[in-house]
């Protein structure tokens, strides 16, 4: 069907996504089978599609082929380029580590109730869904996937169905992923209607008047954004993420969420003609809002899989600023800058899903090893779990943008981008940039605050309840999917200008400019620019730290005859420290909590039972909810309740509203 | 080409070993401003060689993390201080790292920092991290607003390249780098833990910021905490003396130039550490809960000096 | 077509259209059941009449078919097996007053007004002399709704159900000069059987509500408050 | 059956069978025959069998017979050119029709005989209501195959308003207080409904009377259709609206709408199956052919889309309010009709839309509808039958009791909410499209219905199926082959529209508008 060896492998994970799908729904009661086949089907499916991205971006071009599947007057196109390439790579990579880590994951539900079939069958299709996303050429099929994607992870979050919570969010989810489906179509109808077609070679061609396109923008960003978890459309993110079981957590933070970052560029930069300068401001604003309170609400959280789903929203407000930047700079014609704040933004997407992956999974382990997900009752758990405590330091360290870890590259390409704001004609934009890049800089502290917060509790410290305390290290191959993205996570660190080179593609192909300059003082050193400008060598200043704490331990083994001794903690000699006394997840982020306290609404209960104990409870929600969510519910409500008045039960008025029907419609012709 | 790195190597030794003079200065002039003799200026270094070579205690509770922390603090504190001009400016291990690299640098030491306190599980550790991170996200923003302001200016985050900017254009009075001027140093006497927003000599229990989180250190691992304090006091000593002021430093790495550039410096470094001292004298600490409003007020400094930059100096 | 230019026979199709008409308004305000179904008999007699002198005037031979069959519908069996059923029912003095008869009387007025001022566009065009009856039929046709809306016993709905028809034939014959045989044939064997199934279900109702006021038949409604589901 | 890699030599020749048109041979009327007497002779067989077993199977049979009868018709029109004569007309129109209502005829026979039998056991009605209710399901069959087939107007009232006298008996068929009322509402307002239609017949006869000049054929549609440019439009604008409102109340439209839910709710689940998957169609069947008469007389007037803004109107009303009323739902068959009367909206609207994308979305969409909707109140009977009564709030946890059962509601649901990849999401995606080219700012009402329709029935399913099931609740004795077929198709058409049916629908679209799609 295709000459292209890309196209064929991304074919290749397709199948074998619906492979392992159709194994798992055939199996039916042999849970073994979803183990030992339909878990690795997975990973071979996404080690496919991670071939078949590797081999787009570097060998460069696209190609196109067509199935025999879809509307008569309109087969399925699928096309492979650079961008698809570098989102099937995205997906890919997070997906053959579930090969890995699954099989030792899903066996905890083998003694569950909730059927196996299901999460293997919609495994499979969820990812069949992502891979179509990424390769489709017509707004149909695009559609298509799209929606099979957010279907199939809906099921996927309602698998443990049986807590009422769950149904709740699982509710929620579809519901919004219903309406940011409906409006990415009409998104597209309005391309279309331009394009005179809904492949997307037609809207390419097309050129639309500022307006259309401005509203074909929205729609885009609305339904794009509103699967990205992008403030305020993001109430159901922090809601599903988590109740999902942890290795779909890790595709749905990590790999989903991409999915609509890739939508969004596909939209916007490639179909929808020119770019227009006040897109970039909304993005910049939107992202901003996202990153911030994205973090703050990660950082109140105790729930840690909720923590990481909410940090997911701050993340993805990180790349929708780079991405706001890129369309700012391409709208005044600095196209290099694009490319420049765009490399972020894909950097930025790659990281997000390998350390956002990274971090669900060991959430994944922790909840497979404690059956625990409340920070409030773990600790020291990196002495129980030395594993998945060191890779997910990494994933931490990542995440909170900290050199020499991936996490810092991209953060530090988005400061590059937003400092060459100078070069920007209009005075305004130069100094909202700045703004922007402030509460990055806030959101990058605070992100770091949440993590020192989630791992001091969880891994450091001493265990808060039992189960914790009879924690076990996990089976080889959960720690083996762990490994592997930790060593990734270190690896896109330390090695910026390769990972650079391999983006670069995707910048050419859309903004028709690379950054021919980020390796051109060598691969040591990383120039987005110029050497004089700005430069960052990742490999010499990890090569820096690894030498001398090297020495310095070197040093101090030859000189110190006598090793550490162990004592009791002295803590300003006060009594022996219970694990009670311990520093909580609540009261840790009390001083943020304090300062931002604007933005939550807080509910403060302290209470002294009759045995004397003092008992504190606190309730924080999101005051969107009550200002956005609410009055729409309530809006409908109300409104179905008039309705429902059409009803009245009596047969006399049901045939009154046809008389009257009747006499008013012979009235409007008579008068017509 | 070796030499510039010898020199760099040089520079960053230099960084070290003069880091617990500065401290052991600003102590003098403290003493002398409170009328007591206080302890020798030199006093820094003999705590740290005793701390080196004490014996170390490990608390039970304490995980591996907890005694690798020390290196780690103390490595990429002195990491970011190696790649700040010193004495001179176009150094390799200059271009290693830009100013945001530094920042970054300097976060993970305190990324470590705050979890080693935690690491013990007792109260005062948790509660020390807790606050270090609350008062480092607000620093931060302002720190790096300070920053952009100079790297707008050179049209560069490169330390090297905003001083030759700044050396070039010659001394011209620009109201962005005094807001920026003001922000840095607001900054600096947080992130350091001076008064008014920690107490570094003060162990009450509930003031601590600083101190909380290294309560439970011990010998050697005490002594590289104390140190890499020391450094990171002296790291923003230079950085608001070589930003603002860069007259002296080396433009070249022949003897002469590195010796005017060291002596530049020590004195820079010596009036600055005189004002801190009358600073920390003067003022007293502030509650908690008033740090914010401090921070923000560093925050706003540095905004207004970016805003006055593109308002005023860059022109229509 | 002015009234002059017609012959007799076709003044006597409109006078006999007219009182049918008249009969509706009788129908409407007549409170006691049977009497209202002999004047649907009556009613539908003049149909029958107004078919067979249409027939008559127009020379159509198969609207003698049609007034035979109108005539044994509408004004025998469909009558006869109304009084029987409220016999049966035990319904034969049953009366039943409308809330605002004077009200419902003007709104029938109104209706036949109605009716004219749709029609009018229509009858303007028109060449036959039966052209103005369509107004008729139709305000037969709509107060024949209305008798349904505003009573509430069931065997005066389905008179009211049957008015219509006779509305409807009335509207056949003066419009059309009838229907095609078999379409005819059709609706009368329809009418026939609906009326057969109203019997029966005169008697499902009674059984399950014991009484025949569809007033009461309201159970099956969304006004009733509904718990928060989900 | 063609699939997409059919040689294209003879989806030509099957395009050009079936757009000319010439008469029939006698082996050719003898498909249409077979397909309307199997239902006429079983009816009066099933009403004379007295065995309950036996007659289920017979039931079957008959219905399978049907089926063959349509296929049989289906392939002939198809390879041949549409049919006419005898007072019948069979074009690609109304032949995919017939396939489906023969198709969801047998499908539901195939459910309705272990449910009924199952009913009868269970002492909710006697064998003799049996015997009433296979023989009234027959008829109910032909009625709206002759509805379908017919060429005149008259015959078609006819026919429908047989279908409602077919159905009547069974909405009341189990006799309590409720049945009762159900079917005494729907036969008030069906057949006040009706007798309008008849007058809009009328006066569409008068109408044709200065055109055609045999008067036999005055109501024969093909005669009228091709003579419509001549008609009066004063008099079709009037007889449009009596049928609009006439037929409309069969449709389902808001405000005529109000006994459809009691009928469903009310009926023996079969029945509801039939009604909304067929009876629905059929009278949205007359509504169209009728709007294309009208909209020949209008031509040439200064309101040629009086008649389609109406049913756009009607559609949009529909469509709206029935999604509110999904909200406040107790009943779980009441809440799937109204998401009938939704889809009926939707498809009136497509239909008043005109426009050949619109109309071959809205005639997918009559075909996805009914096979989607029939497949969900097979499982619906299933699922009351485990739980035990219909009320919502006391089906819970159908998945843990009974996956299969479970399963299929909330796949179902799931497809009638228009995801992909089922083929309603085709037909919505088709009908959003041709709104946008025509109505763009109507699109944003489109989907705040479907936003609030899909909410309504969700938040209703999600307690049914998920969560534990009640203490003791037990597994029944269920045939899901029907939902399975049914389901399968509906995945297969939103997968890939055959090339055959495609080509059929499109012939469809230009007997409608006059131009193809394809």
């Amino acid at each position: 069907m295709s000459a292209s060896p890309a196209l064929s492998l991304a074919f290749l994970a397709v199948v074998l996504g619906l492979g392992s799908s159709a194994i798992s729904l055939l199996a039916g009661r042999q849970p073994r089978v979803l183990r030992l086949l339909a878990m690795p089907l997975v990973g071979l499916c996404g080690l496919a599609a991670l071939g078949a991205g590797v081999l787009a971006l570097t060998q460069g071009g696209s190609v196109s082929a067509t199935l025999p599947l879809g509307l008569p007057w309109m087969p399925w196109h699928v096309r492979l380029d650079a961008l698809s390439g570098l989102f099937l790579m995205v997906i890919g990579l997070v997906t053959s580590v579930l090969g890995l880590y699954g099989p030792a994951y899903v066996r905890s539900f083998e003694y569950g109730r909730d059927s196996l079939v299901a999460l293997g069958g919609f495994t499979g299709l969820f990812l069949v869904g992502m891979l179509l996303v990424v390769l489709a050429d017509d707004a149909f099929l695009f559609m298509v996937a799209w929606e099979l994607m957010s279907l199939s992870s809906y099921f996927l979050v309602a698998f443990q169905h049986e807590n009422a919570a769950n149904r709740r969010a699982a509710f929620l989810y579809l519901l919004m992923a219903h309406i940011g489906g409906l409006t990415i179509l009409l998104g597209f109808g309005v391309l279309a209607a331009f394009g005179g077609g809904f492949d997307f070679d037609a809207m390419r061609a097309a050129t639309l008047s500022p307006g259309w396109a401005s509203v074909a923008f929205a729609l885009a960003f609305v339904g794009f954004g509103m699967k990205a978890g992008l403030v305020p459309m993001h109430a159901w993110l922090p809601e599903a993420h988590p109740v999902a079981p942890s290795h779909i957590s890790a595709l749905m933070s990590g790999v989903m969420l991409k999915v609509a970052v890739y939508g969004f560029i596909r939209v916007v930069l490639d179909l929808n003609g020119e770019v227009q300068w006040f897109w970039g401001v909304v993005l910049l604003a939107v992202g901003s809002v996202s990153a911030l309170m994205g973090v703050l609400f990660a950082l109140m959280q105790t729930d840690l899989k909720r923590l990481l789903a909410y940090s997911s929203v701050e993340n993805l407000g990180i790349i929708f600023i780079a991405l706001g930047l890129a369309l700012l700079f391409q709208a005044t014609e600095h196209s290099m800058l694009a490319a420049l704040a765009l490399v972020a933004a894909l950097y930025h997407v790659i990281n997000h899903a390998l350390f956002k992956g990274l971090l669900f999974l060991g959430a994944g382990a922790i909840l497979h090893s404690t059956h625990e997900r409340d920070l409030e009752q773990m600790g020291g758990l990196l002495r129980r779990m030395p594993w998945t405590g060191y890779f997910f330091l990494i994933g931490c360290l990542s995440i909170s943008a900290l050199p020499p870890f991936n996490g810092f590259v991209s953060e530090w390409l988005t400061f590059q981008a937003a400092l060459q704001a100078w070069q920007l004609e209009s005075g305004v934009l130069r100094s909202l940039i700045p703004i922007a890049s402030a509460v990055l800089a806030l959101t990058g502290a605070l992100v770091a605050a949440t993590f020192v917060k989630v791992y001091g509790v969880a891994f450091l410290g001493q265990a808060r309840s039992r189960h914790v305390r009879r924690a076990r290290v996990v089976p080889f191959g959960m720690r083996a999917g762990q490994g592997v993205l930790a060593l990734l996570c270190v690896l896109l660190g330390v090695l910026p200008t390769q990972v650079i080179h391999l983006i670069d593609p995707v910048a050419t192909e859309l903004l028709g400019t690379g950054m021919p300059q980020a390796g051109a003082s060598g691969w040591l050193w990383l120039t987005p620019i110029s050497a004089e400008t700005a430069s960052y060598s990742a490999p010499l200043s990890i090569l820096a730290l690894a030498l001398i704490a090297g020495l310095a331990i070197w040093w101090f083994k030859r000189r110190t005859v006598r090793g550490v001794r162990r004592c009791d903690p002295w803590d300003c000699g006060f009594a022996a420290p219970t694990p009670r006394m311990q520093y909580t997840a609540t009261a840790f982020a009390q001083p943020v909590r304090r300062v931002f306290g604007l933005l939550f609404e807080i509910e403060e209960d302290r209470t002294t039972g009759e045995d004397g104990v003092q008992r504190y409870r606190l309730r924080l929600t999101d005051r969107l909810w009550g200002l956005v969510y609410a009055p729409v519910a309530r809006g409908v409500e109300s409104a179905s309740r008039r309705v429902v008045r059409l009803q009245s039960g009596n047969v006399r008025v049901y045939l009154g509203w046809t008389l009257a029907t009747l006499l008013v419609l012979l009235w409007i012709i008579s008068g017509a | 080409m070796i030499s510039a790195w010898l020199i760099a190597l040089l520079q960053a030794l230099l960084c070290a070993a003069l880091a617990p003079l500065l401290v052991g200065w600003v102590r003098k002039v403290k003493a002398r401003l409170q009328n007591r003799r206080g302890a020798p200026v030199l006093q820094p270094y003999s705590d740290l060689r005793k701390l080196l070579f004490k014996e170390t205690r490990v608390a039970h509770t304490a995980s591996p993390l907890f005694r690798i922390a020390p290196y780690i603090v103390f490595v990429a504190t002195w990491l970011a201080a190696a790649t700040v001009p010193l004495i001179a400016l176009d150094l390799p291990t200059a271009r290693i790292a830009d100013i945001i690299v530094l920042v970054g640098l300097l976060a993970l030491a305190r990324f470590f920092l705050a979890l080693a306190g935690m690491d013990v599980g007792t109260a005062f550790g948790g509660m020390g991290a807790s606050r270090e991170m609350m008062v480092s996200a607000l620093a931060e923003p302002a720190m790096l607003m300070a920053v952009f302001t100079l790297a707008m200016t050179a049209h560069s985050t490169s330390l090297v390249s905003v001083m030759e900017h700044h050396l070039a254009d010659g001394f011209v009075l620009r109201p962005s780098y005094l807001f920026a001027f003001g922000a840095l140093i607001l900054v600096a006497l947080a992130e350091c833990g001076r008064i008014p927003v920690d107490n570094p000599s003060t162990h009450l229990e509930l003031t601590m910021i600083h101190e909380a989180m290294i309560l439970e250190y011990t010998g050697r691992h005490l002594a590289l905490m104390e140190w890499a304090a020391q450094i990171k006091l002296l790291l923003y000593g230079v950085l608001v003396a070589n930003l603002f002021f860069p007259w002296g430093i080396g433009a070249a790495f022949g003897p002469l130039a590195l010796g005017i550039g060291l002596a530049a410096v020590v004195v820079k470094l010596g009036v600055l550490g005189a004002a801190l001292a009358v600073g920390e004298t003067v003022l007293a600490k502030m509650r908690l809960f008033r740090v914010p409003a401090f921070l923000n007020l560093a925050l706003l400094l540095g905004l207004l000096g970016l805003l006055s930059h593109v308002i005023l100096e860059v022109g229509a | 077509m002015s009234l002059t230019a017609m012959t007799l026979l076709q003044q006597f199709v409109l006078l006999l259209a007219a009182l049918a008409l008249f009969l509706s308004f009788v129908l409407l305000a007549q409170p006691r059941l049977v009497a209202a179904i002999h004047v649907f008999a009556w009613q539908g007699g003049l149909v029958a009449a107004v078919t067979l002198t249409v027939a008559m005037a127009g020379d159509a031979s198969h609207l003698y078919f049609s007034a035979l069959l109108t005539f044994g519908l509408k004004a025998l069996l469909i009558p006869w097996m109304l009084h029987r059923l409220t016999r049966r029912l035990g319904l034969a003095r049953h009366t039943e007053t409308l809330t605002r008869p004077a009200l419902v009387i003007m709104a029938a007025v109104v209706l036949v007004i109605f009716s004219y001022w749709v029609v009018v566009p229509m009858v303007a065009q028109g060449l036959a002399f039966t052209r103005n009856i369509i107004a008729v039929s139709l305000a037969v046709v709509l107060i024949g709704l209305l008798m349904m809306v505003f009573r509430q016993q069931a065997v005066a709905q389905v008179l009211g159900f049957m008015s219509m028809e006779n509305g409807l034939f009335l509207a056949a014959v003066s419009a059309t000069a009838g229907m095609p045989l078999v379409v005819e044939l059709g609706v009368a064997f329809d009418v026939l059987v609906a009326m057969v199934l109203f019997g029966v279900f005169f008697f499902q109702i009674r059984e399950s509500i014991d009484s025949l006021d569809v007033d009461r038949l309201n159970r099956l409604t969304e006004t009733n408050e509904v718990e928060g589901a989900s | 059956m063609g699939t997409p890699g059919r040689p294209r030599g003879s989806l030509e020749r099957l395009e050009r069978g079936l757009c000319p048109s010439y008469a029939g041979g006698a082996p050719r009327m003898s498909a249409l025959m077979l397909t309307l007497l199997a239902p006429l002779i079983g009816g009066v067989a099933l009403i004379l069998t007295r065995a309950p077993g036996p007659a289920g199977w017979l039931n079957l049979g008959v219905s399978a017979l049907t089926f063959g009868g349509a296929i049989w018709l289906a392939l002939s029109v198809g390879l041949q050119g549409s049919l006419e004569g005898a007072g019948f007309r069979v074009d690609a129109f109304n032949v995919y029709l017939v396939v489906l209502t023969a198709f969801v005829g047998m499908t539901t026979s195939i459910f309705s005989r272990p449910y009924m039998r199952h009913v009868c056991a269970s002492g909710r009605i006697s064998t003799g209501s049996l015997r009433i209710y296979h023989g009234m399901y027959q008829a109910f069959m032909l009625t709206m195959l002759v509805a379908l087939t017919t060429d005149n107007l008259g015959v078609l009232w006819v026919a429908v308003e047989g279908a409602t006298l077919a159905t009547v008996l069974l909405v009341s068929l189990y006799r309590t207080p409720e049945a009762v009322e159900a079917a005494w509402k729907y036969f008030i307002l069906c057949g006040v409904g009706i007798a309008l239609a008849l007058f809009g017949t009328v006066l569409t006869y008068f109408a044709s009377q200065h055109v055609v000049q045999d008067p036999d054929a005055g109501l024969t549609w093909s005669v009228l259709y091709a003579n419509a440019h001549a008609l009066d439009p004063t008099v079709m604008r009037i007889a449009f609206v009596f049928l609009l409102v006439g037929y409309g109340t069969k449709v389902g439209l808001v405000p005529m709408h109000q006994w459809l839910p009691d009928a469903h709710s009310e009926g023996p689940t079969p029945m509801s199956a039939v009604l909304s998957g067929l009876l629905l169609n059929v009278a949205l069947y007359a509504v169209v052919r009728l709007k294309m008469l009208v909209d020949g007389s209008l031509a040439e007037t200064a309101t040629p889309h009086l008649a389609g803004s109406l049913l756009m109107g009607f559609g949009l009303v529909s469509f709206v309010v029935a999604g509110l009323f999904l909200h406040r739902q107790r009943d779980i068959k009441r809440m799937f009709s109204y998401s009938s009367i939704e889809h009926m909206g939707l498809m009136t609207f497509a239909f008043g839309l005109g426009g050949p994308l619109a109309t071959f979305g809205a005639l997918l969409h009559m075909l996805v509808h009914s096979l989607t909707k029939s497949a969900i109140f097979v499982t619906v009977g299933h699922a009351t039958h485990i739980a035990g009564t219909q009320a919502i709030d006391r089906i819970r946890g159908l998945i843990r009791t009974q996956p299969a059962v479970g399963w299929s509601l909330l796949i179902g649901v799931t497809a009638i909410a228009g995801f992909p990849p089922f083929g309603v999401f085709t037909s919505e995606f088709l009908l959003l499209t041709a709104t946008m080219q025509s109505y763009p700012w109507l699109t944003v009402v489109l989907l705040s219905g479907l936003v609030v329709a899909f909410a309504g029935l969700f938040r209703h399913l999600h307690p049914m199926v998920y969560g534990t099931a009640p203490e003791g609740q037990q597994p029944v004795q269920a045939n899901m082959l029907p939902v399975l077929l049914h389901l399968g198709l509906v995945l297969w058409l939103g997968l890939a529209i055959p090339s055959f049916l495609a080509a059929w629908l499109d012939s469809a679209t230009q007997l409608i508008t006059g131009s193809h799609l394809l």
